[in-house]
């Protein structure tokens, strides 16, 4: 062979570009504002922690002044190293340093006002329960989105769920079954989103507009009609599922190892769905679907019934996650009380960038933050509790505009798909 | 946004000319056109589904009629009777309530009723119409810029509060400051439509996302900020704002038949909006821009288009058309003071209204129309047609409208020369 | 239009001549709060006499209010009962418009747009001083939490909420002023009006997630004032066990909720009872433009019975609830909330 | 497998692609098809594959009438095609693209990397087409796609008919002489071949047989003995030369300096590495390299859609450092893009509004920021007048263009306004002789009013053919600058970072075989 296309190996650059400088000036600046704050407000005060399922008295006071300034200064460290310049594969791990150094701080920082505690156990068992209606909506989404729908109606499924959910366990007296209820349900609502997306090629953006006001409108109007009866919606408990003595690890123990089964699925199904998206021939076709659907079909794949497919079964996620509003919180059925969360979950998707990990980081940001800001208010905190009740909000909008940056779509997705003239 | 460059169909083959040599009859000619799936017929055929199952919604929640189907074999006439009233009555009501009130023609052909009586479904239909007019073009312009507004509800709650604040807090003139008011609610809504334009042009975030975001952070903000002195009605206890001088309240338009017709001046500005925005689109340079941005921006960036500019632009303008919206409101039927769900949905509804009308000014004017009359009829139509029902309806003629192909298939429609009309498929 | 319709709940008394219409507030009729008890109320009076018929309108907002108000008197309703302060002005204008209909206004009077009071001659007004039921419930939250913590928390910011709060803030400062107790209440402060607030009336999960917060901070009885997002916190306090006990508002949670086993009473507001006696008076041409404002004296508000906490509540306890209803009853012991009916 | 194809017919509406198509392929056979762009080539193999359903006629594998109703029963019977425009997912590798629809598992659905590499790496030693299973497809050059695709197509369970169209058209020559072998190797095995090629002299090289269609139907079989002018007249229905005519160059002052230019990818790499490069006015420099090595980001710093990371950049003899892209477009750069779908065309607008694309905010075409359509609509009638642009009106979008008309909506767009400098990458790709021959002349027509024109093309026919003096470009450097008789092997080697003498070949083959990323 004469010659051949090899385009030479890469030189990696040794300067920092740009972007880097830039976000490193913002981590500097950041950093050094914090250590401003520490000096101006925080001299005398101190930020409690607290143990309070597994060691009910111990508590730590931490002075705020130190923890911030050190945090601050950490912040800041990170950003003159990205401004003298860094390879890039460390980029990553400074500016998550950094980050991680900010939020700590503004935490050290929120929690030394008067009479607040950190109650460590207790906030992150609530936020990683509050997460899980997100990993669950989010999960849908990827399954959907993946394989080329996008599925806004999330929202709607959510309802199918929590409302299916505590009728079926109403109607057979099991638990278990109204979560298959509430999975059945689900998927039955995308299966319209399946059929229009594939079969008749409608903007699939309007289709989940339309489930979303189709499940609004059916789950109220059923809740009318059985609101009459007794014994169609009366409240279930989802048992809190605990592992012996792993929970009673300080910390570890309630926040991982007492938890109601919503909990384990979730974690669980962020792993199973990674795994079959990136492991299986099921997830090579999907994402080959989403990306690329001309590619697959001159493959021998069945596009448009494979969408169906997925579609369908993403609705068995979302159900489920609808379970949650109700069987998981031990709720009877309300109108519309999933809140606007599906929306909230399509966010956590994008901010996941359509990866099951990311969705569960996304998730646990959501959870967090939410948690916390529930934790201040009820403390009593001076910030008013609109601003707190922001505070997700904000911090999404500041991850995904300072970490994520540009998340690219399945390029393929909300594309209907034509195979030739058939 | 992607698009669809390797996928080599068309959208549907259209149907083999039929030959015929003999020039067709007028009846022949006008008969194919019913059977075939034109976007007319297709929106006709969609009405009429639709109100098929809604006609099957009813029967269904209603008790009594529900009673007669249990002896049906025993005497069907009952059920049949029983049906047929309900659903006659029910779309009369929705009728009534959205288009013309047939016991007030009756009086008013008696003398007994004036004119202004007669006008007041219609009054209602146009009234609700008027902010989805706004939202619908907010979502429609980005659409055309391949941007994804799903934050018209949260520029439409700043522009709320925009127009709100000039309108209580000057003393001007009308002339001055009416239009300072409606301005103040198109720049507020403008001004949060920018930060995901921004945002993406600067850093490449989603607008999907930072929309959401701050459509939750826009609708504490108002509550929080109704809650404030500056704000807070000074005479009621209530979350409930100040209310807008006289001077900076919109003209109503039919008050001079009867006092309590609402329909306003927004109604007009909406109208002129849309048209600024079909000549913004279809004749401007920069509606020539924000079109090749959307549709590719690619090939937009080697023309020498800037790209981050024409996202931050179009978002900041679809921002002021919701903020307009949301000035309609503040300024219009709410001038007395607006409360935390002043609002509703009209953002997110927007997004329907804006893809029925294939982000088309014209069509977004249609349809918000179709929604107007949807939501009076419902309105006035409660409880003898529960408000349930009648978003059931809503959404089922908005998916029948959306996927003409599936109206063809259940009706057997032929497919028109030219192939079926349908939705631009898009992806985020 | 359609008067052979059938109507809503079925029980309907075909040929009545007189027709009873309510206008909901946003929320709709089963928000299992104001707009269900009122309407419970007028199928109550259906029921009581069958020459009423009733009916309703749905508002999702204010501005839906001017219209279902039309649409009720287009109908040929003779009495039209309007839900919420917030509807005040527009009764008061359909009121002026309408001189041959009965109207009332539920948690308002007559007011014109800016709030002023107006006289009129067909509008009744009904209000309640919810403050001080929501004394005694204080009262007995004081008595009996075992951590010395207690916690409230609203649905919106708004004054039928916030008379609930404050009552049983000042119920809980009474405790600790008379018998030297320092019980801490969570959630809201009187004196600033700042709280917690879900700003919504839906999200129950929302709801039981802020309780389980209260009580990981050491509060043991809950009072959520927040429609069915409340019954977040009888959830919440249901999974906690036995020592996390609630109290309910509105109507006796004992017996319109499933959790009659956590809840140690509840802050009564008979606004069904009173809906229906407006729309009785209106039948007999009595209601006119009276004004009803619900106490402890003529029973209108009031606490619950105990029901399953009979036992638990000490006799000493009783007797005080006794004797301070008797004293705010007599004037002695005046609640005052910045939303008190008279305030506004 | 012996192919028989009796009376294929295509019809997309009232318009037939494709009418009575008879056709028959012996095994073993090279079996070449020729016709202008939108002659019905590419149809009709998407109906051998299942991708179409053909409108009548029959498709018959050794005597069987076959009915394909999907790609996977073609593959199934022994097909494997390689499309003209790739069917590769971007984010997947290159084992997962050739895996795809015929995954290696281990059971349960489960799949095996290391089997799917190990599939990869057979077949290419196979054919000696080099491959990394691990490279990710969206950053290969195109060639290498085009290699991966190949690959695809061999890597059927049993491939007896494979189905190239148009294989060569991004290949660098030295790809093509090795695919033409590779196709020679496997006709000698047995496998049919059916080959789409619009570059003649491949067609002569190496086809048994050549069938030419035009406007859907068979006009000519032809027998690889023809000669080039009568294949190209076959197809086009006239006389078509293949010669560019021109006379020599007369360069003047210079038009584009690029002094020290590098640029930094995102990812990190210095796609651009100090690269120094002069174009004067009236003359022709043909950029030679293989794909991958810099052009593309050359041209896009030239046209100011990529920040210079140093460097500097001059247009007649002004620094344009700061310059947007609508500046420099306005100052008189033209520039058609090498990817005439993704970065020249928005197909959704009509070809009148594709032809103003970058200037629309102009004087006639617009005013006060407002478009004048009848302006617009009378620029389209004349460009498609001029150009023999085929489409059924200006109003028609350009998606409905077949892609040699595309590329002239391109050309009209870039030649008809007063313009001082042009970057004319891969002007003629995938365009037929006819539409060839046109472009060919505009560029030389163009050197000749004293534009400066930088070409940039991976085929070295088309360089020689145009360029005034040719810079050879390799790993973001210009390595050499030639004279146009440079023997075409002195460049090869400059191609793949050889020097010019020949000595060192062997050596340098071993290292590039081994630089697949
Ligand atoms: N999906 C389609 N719908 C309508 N017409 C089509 C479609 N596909 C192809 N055509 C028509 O069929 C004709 C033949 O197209 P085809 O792709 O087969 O050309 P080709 O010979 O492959 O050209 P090229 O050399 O450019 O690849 C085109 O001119 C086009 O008008
Ligand atoms: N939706 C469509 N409607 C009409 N014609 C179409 C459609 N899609 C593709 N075509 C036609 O199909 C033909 C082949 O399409 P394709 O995308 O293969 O063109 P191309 O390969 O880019 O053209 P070329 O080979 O000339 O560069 C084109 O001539 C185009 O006109
Ligand atoms: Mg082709
Ligand atoms: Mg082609």
């Amino acid at each position: 062979m004469a010659v051949d296309t090899a385009p030479a190996p890469a030189l990696v650059d040794d300067r920092a570009p740009a972007r880097h400088a830039r976000a490193g000036t913002v981590y500097a600046v950041l950093g050094l504002l914090l250590v401003a704050v520490a000096f101006t407000w925080l001299g005398g005060k101190s930020t409690v922690i607290a143990f309070d399922k597994t060691l009910t008295d111990a508590s730590w006071s931490v002075p705020t002044f130190g923890a911030v300034l050190v945090l601050g200064l950490l912040c800041a460290a990170a950003g003159a190293w990205m401004l003298v310049g860094l390879p890039q594969r460390q980029f990553k791990l400074a500016s998550t340093a950094g980050v991680a150094a900010l939020v700590l701080a503004l935490l050290f920082w929120a929690y030394s006002q008067e009479g607040t505690v950190f109650r460590a156990e207790s906030i992150l068992a609530g936020a990683l329960f509050l997460s899980m209606p997100y990993i669950f909506g989010a999960l849908s989404g990827v399954v959907c989105e993946r394989s080329g729908v996008i599925n806004i109606g999330i929202e709607g499924q959510f309802l199918m769920g929590a409302f299916t959910g505590v009728l079926v366990a109403n109607i057979t007296g099991s638990i278990y079954a109204g979560l298959v209820g509430a999975m059945v349900a689900g998927s039955l609502s995308t299966m319209l989103l399946a059929l229009l997306a594939t079969k008749y090629q409608v903007n699939q953006v309007v289709v989940g507009v339309i489930l979303n006001l189709l499940a609004l409108g059916f789950t109220s109007f059923m809740y009318d009609q059985l609101k009459k009866a007794e014994g169609f919606n009366d409240a279930f408990a989802v048992p809190v599922i605990s592992w012996g003595p792993l929970a009673d690890i300080p910390v570890i123990g309630p926040v991982l190892f007492q938890q109601k089964l919503f909990v384990y699925v979730g974690i669980v199904m962020v792993a199973v769905v990674w795994f079959l998206l990136y492991r299986t021939r099921w997830g090579l076709r999907t994402r080959a679907v989403g990306e690329h659907p001309a590619a697959a079909d001159s493959m021998g794949v069945n596009v448009n019934r494979l969408r169906y497919w997925n579609v369908v079964a993403a609705g068995l996620l979302a159900g489920f996650g609808g379970a949650w509003f109700t069987l998981g919180n031990s709720l009877a059925f309300n109108k519309n009380m999933t809140a606007g969360l599906g929306f909230v979950a399509l966010a956590v998707m994008i901010v996941g960038r359509w990866n099951p990990l990311g969705v569960l980081a996304g998730a646990l940001i959501f959870g967090f933050t939410t948690q916390i800001a529930r934790d201040l208010s009820a403390a009593g905190s001076s910030v008013p509790g609109e601003f707190l009740q922001m505070l997700p909000y904000a911090v999404t909008l500041v991850v995904v505009a300072g970490l994520i940056g540009k998340a690219k779509a399945p390029a393929a997705d909300g594309v209907p798909y034509n195979p030739g003239d058939k | 946004m992607s698009d669809s460059t390797t996928t080599e169909a068309p959208a549907e083959p259209p149907a083999p000319a039929e030959e015929s040599e003999s020039k067709p009859s007028f009846m022949r000619v006008f008969g194919g056109y019913l059977t075939e799936a034109n976007s007319v017929m297709v929106t006709v055929y969609s009405l009429l589904l639709a109100f098929l199952i809604g006609a099957i919604l009813l029967i269904v929640s209603d008790e009594y009629t529900r009673s007669t189907f249990s002896y049906f074999f025993a005497r069907p006439q009952d059920a049949l009777a029983a049906s047929w009233y309900l659903v006659r009555d029910s779309y009369t009501a929705l009728f009534e309530g959205a288009i013309l009130n047939l016991n007030t023609l009756e009086s008013y052909q008696a003398g007994q009723a004036d004119f202004g009586n007669l006008l007041r479904p219609l009054s209602e239909t146009l009234t609700y119409a008027t902010p989805l007019i706004f939202t619908g073009l907010a979502v429609g312009l980005a659409f055309r810029a391949g941007l994804f507004n799903i934050g018209a509800q949260g520029q439409l709650i700043f522009g709320m509060m925009g127009a709100l604040i000039v309108g209580f807090s000057l003393d001007l003139p009308i002339w001055l400051h009416l239009p300072l008011a409606i301005i103040a609610g198109g720049l507020a809504g403008g001004a949060l439509g920018a930060v995901p334009g921004v945002l993406k042009a600067a850093t490449g975030a989603h607008e999907v996302i930072s929309s959401i975001m701050l459509n939750n952070i826009a609708a504490l903000f108002l509550v929080w900020a109704l809650g404030t002195s500056f704000l807070h009605s000074e005479t009621k206890s209530d979350l409930v704002s100040k209310p807008v001088d006289e001077s900076a309240m919109l003209p109503t338009l039919l008050s001079s038949f009867n006092p309590s017709l609402r329909v306003n001046l927004a109604l007009i500005i909406g109208f002129a909006a849309a048209v600024f925005t079909w000549w913004l689109l279809s004749k401007s340079t920069f509606g020539f821009r924000i079109r090749a941005v959307g549709f590719n921006e690619h090939a937009a960036a080697t023309a020498g288009m800037r790209i981050g500019s024409t996202y931050t632009t179009t978002m900041t303008a679809a921002g002021a058309l919701a903020g307009l919206g949301g000035a309609a409101l503040a300024l219009g039927v709410s001038s007395g003071g607006i409360t935390t769900n002043t609002a509703l949905d009209y953002g997110f509804s927007g997004i329907t209204v804006a893809l029925l009308g294939r982000a088309n000014p014209g069509g977004i004017v249609a349809s918000a129309l179709l929604f107007g009359a949807l939501k009076a009829g419902a309105l006035s139509a409660q409880p003898d047609v529960p408000v349930d029902i009648s978003t059931l309806l809503q959404a089922t003629i908005v998916l029948f409208i959306a996927a003409p192909a599936l109206v063809k298939a259940i009706l057997h429609l032929r497919t028109p020369r030219g192939g079926l009309v349908t939705l631009e498929a898009k992806g985020w | 239009a359609c008067g052979d319709a059938p109507t809503d709940g079925g029980s309907d008394n075909a040929d009545a001549s007189f027709l009873a219409c309510m206008v909901t507030d946003s929320g709709g009729i089963d928000d299992k709060s104001f707009n269900e008890s009122a309407w419970a109320g007028m199928e109550a009076a259906e029921d009581e006499n069958s020459d009423i018929d009733v009916k309703y309108k749905e508002s999702s907002n204010t501005d839906d209010y001017d219209p279902n108000l039309q649409g009720s008197v287009d109908d040929g309703c003779d009495f039209i009962v309007g839900v919420g302060g917030l509807m005040s002005a527009n009764v008061t204008t359909a009121a002026q418009a309408n001189e041959g209909v009965g109207f009332a206004i539920v948690d308002g009077s007559p007011s014109d747009a800016e709030g002023a009071p107006v006289e009129t001659s067909n509008v009744y007004s009904i209000q309640f001083d919810t403050a001080q039921s929501a004394f005694l419930a204080g009262y007995v939250a004081a008595a009996q939490t075992q951590t010395g913590t207690v916690a409230t928390w609203g649905g919106m910011q708004i004054p039928p909420v916030t008379i609930f709060m404050d009552g049983f803030a000042e119920g809980i400062a009474k405790h600790n002023e008379d018998k030297g107790t320092d019980v801490k209440l969570l959630g809201w402060d009187e004196a600033a009006q700042t709280g917690t607030f879900l700003n919504n009336f839906e999200d129950a999960a929302a709801g039981k997630s802020t309780s389980d917060t209260f009580i990981s901070q050491g509060a043991d009885i809950l009072f959520p004032v927040a429609g069915p997002a409340g019954i977040g916190a009888l959830t919440a306090a249901e999974e906690a066990g036995d020592a996390v006990n609630a109290i309910w508002v509105d109507t006796d949670g004992f017996e319109s909720t499933d959790y009659g086993s956590k809840l140690i009473t509840s802050a009564e507001k008979g606004l069904a009872q009173a809906v229906q006696d407006a729309v009785l008076a209106a039948y007999d041409g009595d209601a006119g433009n009276g004004t009803y404002v619900g106490t402890l004296e003529n029973g209108g508000v009031g606490i619950a019975p105990f029901h399953d906490f009979d036992a638990a509540v000490s006799d000493e306890t009783k007797a005080e609830v006794e004797a301070l209803t008797q004293q705010i009853i007599d004037g002695t012991l005046v609640v005052e909330s910045p939303a008190s009916p008279a305030a506004s | 497998m012996r192919l028989e194809l009796k009376g294929l017919t295509k019809k997309f509406g009232s318009f037939t692609a494709d009418d009575d198509i008879d056709l028959a392929v012996e095994p073993g056979q090279i079996h070449a098809i020729l016709g202008e762009n939108g002659a019905g080539k590419s149809t009709l193999m998407n109906m051998l594959y299942g991708i179409l359903q053909p409108t009548s006629g029959e498709i018959l594998i050794d005597g069987e009438p076959m009915a394909f109703s999907g790609p996977g029963d073609a593959i199934a019977a022994g097909i494997g095609m390689v499309h003209q425009h790739f069917k590769l997912v971007g984010p997947f590798s290159v084992a997962d693209n050739v895996q795809l629809g015929r995954e290696h598992t281990r059971g349960a659905g489960v799949l095996s990397a290391r089997a799917a590499r190990r599939a990869v790496l057979d077949v290419s030693e196979q054919y000696g087409l080099r491959l990394d299973p691990d490279a990710v497809c969206e950053d290969l050059p195109v060639g290498v796609q085009q290699r991966v695709e190949i690959v695809k197509a061999l890597s059927g369970p049993k491939t007896e008919l494979l189905i190239l169209d148009e294989p060569t058209a991004v290949l660098t020559p030295a790809e093509i002489t090795e695919l033409l072998q590779i196709m020679r190797n496997l006709a000698a095995s047995g496998t049919s071949i059916l080959f789409i090629s619009h570059k003649l002299k491949e067609v002569q090289a190496v086809a048994d047989k050549i069938t030419v269609i035009r406007r859907g139907k068979v006009v000519a079989e032809l027998e690889p003995t023809a000669s080039e002018s009568e294949m190209a007249s076959a197809m086009v229905g006239r006389a078509v030369s293949l010669q560019v005519d021109k006379t020599p160059a007369a360069p003047g002052e210079p038009r584009l300096e690029v002094k020290d230019l590098t640029v930094v990818s995102d990812a990190g790499v210095k796609v651009l590495d100090g690269l120094e490069l002069t174009v004067h006015a009236g003359e022709i420099v043909g950029l030679a390299g293989v794909e991958g090595n810099g052009q593309t980001e050359l041209a896009r710093a030239i046209l100011g859609l990529v920040k210079p990371d140093e460097g500097h950049i001059a247009v007649d003899g002004n620094d344009v450092h700061g310059r947007s892209p609508a500046r420099r477009i306005a100052d008189g750069l033209g520039y058609i893009p090498e990817d005439r779908g993704r970065d020249g065309l928005v197909s959704e607008f009509s070809v009148a509004e594709n032809i103003v694309l970058n200037q629309y905010r102009d004087a006639p075409y617009a005013k006060g920021g407002v478009v004048d359509t009848a302006a617009v609509h009378k620029r389209a009638v004349d460009s498609i007048a001029e150009f023999d642009i085929r489409t059924q009106s200006p109003d028609e979008s350009a998606s409905s263009l077949s892609g040699g008309n595309q590329q002239k909506v391109i050309i009209a767009r870039e030649f008809s306004r007063p313009r001082r400098f042009l970057v004319a990458a891969q002007p003629t790709r995938g365009v037929d002789v006819g539409a060839t021959e046109f472009i060919h002349s505009r560029l030389i027509a163009e050197r000749d009013t004293g534009t400066g024109v930088l070409l940039i093309s991976s085929e070295l026919d088309e360089i020689y053919a145009l360029a005034d003096r040719i810079a050879v470009i390799y790993n973001g450097r210009i390595v050499g600058e030639v004279a146009p008789d440079t023997p075409r092997e002195v460049i090869g080697r400059l191609m793949v970072g050889a020097s010019a003498a020949p000595e060192t070949q062997t050596q340098t083959d071993e290292d590039a075989a081994g630089g697949d990323r």
